[in-house]
């Protein structure tokens, strides 16, 4: 599988409540029902010099108990055309799904060395119950 | 003239220096000091706000009465940035440059920029060195014992170095 | 008028509920409100080699029985750069517009050939009222 | 400081509510809570021909009287690599944030010249109350 | 069978001609002209609805029942488009180019275009000035008194101009 990200749900801007907690990667989620779930993830490149990735992808996934597999909810890929040097590229996803309670909802990205995870205002990661 | 039933909306008073206007508290109550939060506001302008100590990883710079400190940001290490000055309570982190690499700033502010390796001037002398904010400049000519191609400085074979001993660099030429 | 897509209501993460209802490629509003519209079209191409448009468009159109013209909603418009042989572009929107009972909302695309139609978590459309 | 934009808040698909009121470039907060803050801006050139920006930025600020600096909220940078004549980069920003009564919003930009104001439905900003 | 509650819900008759069915009037209405919009629906099918100008900087270009008008559009000025026929109630605005710029379109429908400048032909007749929709056609070959360099031409320089009296344009050959 493709690497997960790791998110801050803490500090700064970040913050769970109403019991949509944030365990070992993962948004697990409280109570069934539809959600909007929605993630941004700023890649930016070249990490090191020449070797250019053609693309990038951001997946929204869903783990649950009743399914041994991971089910991709949500993908934004792009390719890269950039050929100068630094390059920045953000994708945003966002959509409502229905999840039941126990679900847990994680990010995976296509290269996690090109994430940009600077400043949490370019990537981030979240739900809320309709 | 009915008796306006009174909106229970007490009017934001502008407040003393020092003093930041609470919604909650519906009162002003004294700032917390930078590289703090407001945990508690005041509940009299007597006594206190109860500020607490920005957690690890987060800061502010300025007086507040703000319910949490601003997420510290991080270095690009893996594009080859590194740490000028630690995030502390007061102050955000400073990244840089790793030795052998410059600043190319995306925007005037230089809030976003990429650290790119400095260019060697290989068989060239070094007019001005590389640093923080600028690539080496590179002698045009070649050093002795060098010899241009295209736009690259060449080392002259060395007399029987692979028996060849092309001319390259003029004063070598072998019979 | 630009080509309006088609979309898969009820099998695998589609569905339709309380009401909002889906027919003749678009969702029927059920009940006057303010509700949140969002859809992302993944384009993806060259469909044939050479022919390589220099742009993709995404549009989120209103069609009311209060007026023979649909109203534009939400535009997405890109232009392309990619000079590569394969390339992906994901165009997401979203936003809230004020809608009566009945109205109908569509996506339209610049180019049909260009829609990655294959995978449902690609490309996708909604709305949920406030 | 970047520019900041200005916008329509009452003719044609623009209006305001429950006194989410707009004034001075800003959406002004009538009640604290978790509010979903999303803005897309259509970014396109070139200006004059020649000067072409090698990326354009939108930023999502929170201006608030408990603190005398603005507080980024969404980013969204992307380089351009288009070398064509015209080229059009849509950026979406959206996620949810806890705001305090009195708070505003306001959306800056890179480059005010490279906003594409002409039509409503291809550049715009808002919030609602979870 | 308990008597199900009848669900209060007016079927939707077709209206007739002119009229738009109104879901909070449960009936028809008669439509607003183009130009404006419907402030006030009608109580009953007799009494009209109340129907308002668009507010500057709106339009309805048919006869309608909604509640707002649509916004104009703006001509992109950066662009070099300039303004065709301003906004008015019935109409959006229709933007074209700024003399000196052709339209170079994006989509089919030209819904969205930018202005380039035309080509001046330097050195060349012109065989098609540049027009709204496109540049100018110049011709292939050059003008007398100038002289082909690539893909330019160029003024030959006069007897005498520069001493050097060089040869470019074949009849002015120096001695």
């Amino acid at each position: 599988h493709l690497p997960i990200l790791q998110w801050e749900d803490k500090r700064g801007l970040a913050f769970t409540k109403n019991n949509l907690s944030y365990s070992s990667n993962a948004l697990v989620i409280p109570v069934s029902g539809d959600y909007y779930v929605y993630a941004q993830v700023t890649f930016r490149g070249p990490v090191e010099s020449g070797t250019k990735p053609s693309f990038v992808t951001e997946i929204i996934t869903k783990v649950t108990d009743s399914y041994p597999e991971p089910t991709q909810l949500l993908t934004g890929t792009k390719t890269l055309s950039e050929n100068s040097s630094g390059w920045f590229q953000p994708i945003y996803l966002g959509a409502v799904v229905s999840l039941e309670v126990g679900d847990k909802l994680m990010v995976n990205v296509s290269d996690i060395k090109l994430v940009d995870y600077t400043k949490e205002h370019k990537t981030f990661f979240g739900a809320f119950l309709l | 003239q009915p008796l306006l039933r009174l909106r229970r909306h007490a009017t934001r008073l502008p407040c003393p220096a020092g003093m930041n206007w609470i919604e909650t508290a519906h009162q002003c109550c004294r700032q917390c000091p930078a590289g703090k939060f407001l945990s508690k506001p005041c509940t009299s302008p007597e006594n206190d706000s109860v500020c607490l100590d920005c957690p690890a990883g987060t800061f502010r710079t300025q007086p507040n009465t703000l319910s949490e400190c601003q997420a510290c940001y991080e270095c690009d290490r893996q594009a080859f940035q590194s740490v000028l000055s630690n995030c502390s309570a007061t102050s955000n982190v400073a990244c840089g440059c790793e030795p052998g690499h410059f600043r190319v700033c995306l925007d005037q502010h230089c809030s976003e920029f990429s650290c790119r390796k400095c260019q060697p001037c290989t068989g060239r002398l070094i007019q001005r060195p590389c640093s923080e904010a600028q690539d080496t400049l590179c002698d045009s000519s070649c050093k002795p014992d060098f010899y241009r191609e295209g736009d690259e400085c060449r080392p002259c074979h060395t007399y029987g170095d692979n028996g060849a001993g092309v001319v390259e660099c003029g004063h070598y030429a072998d019979q």
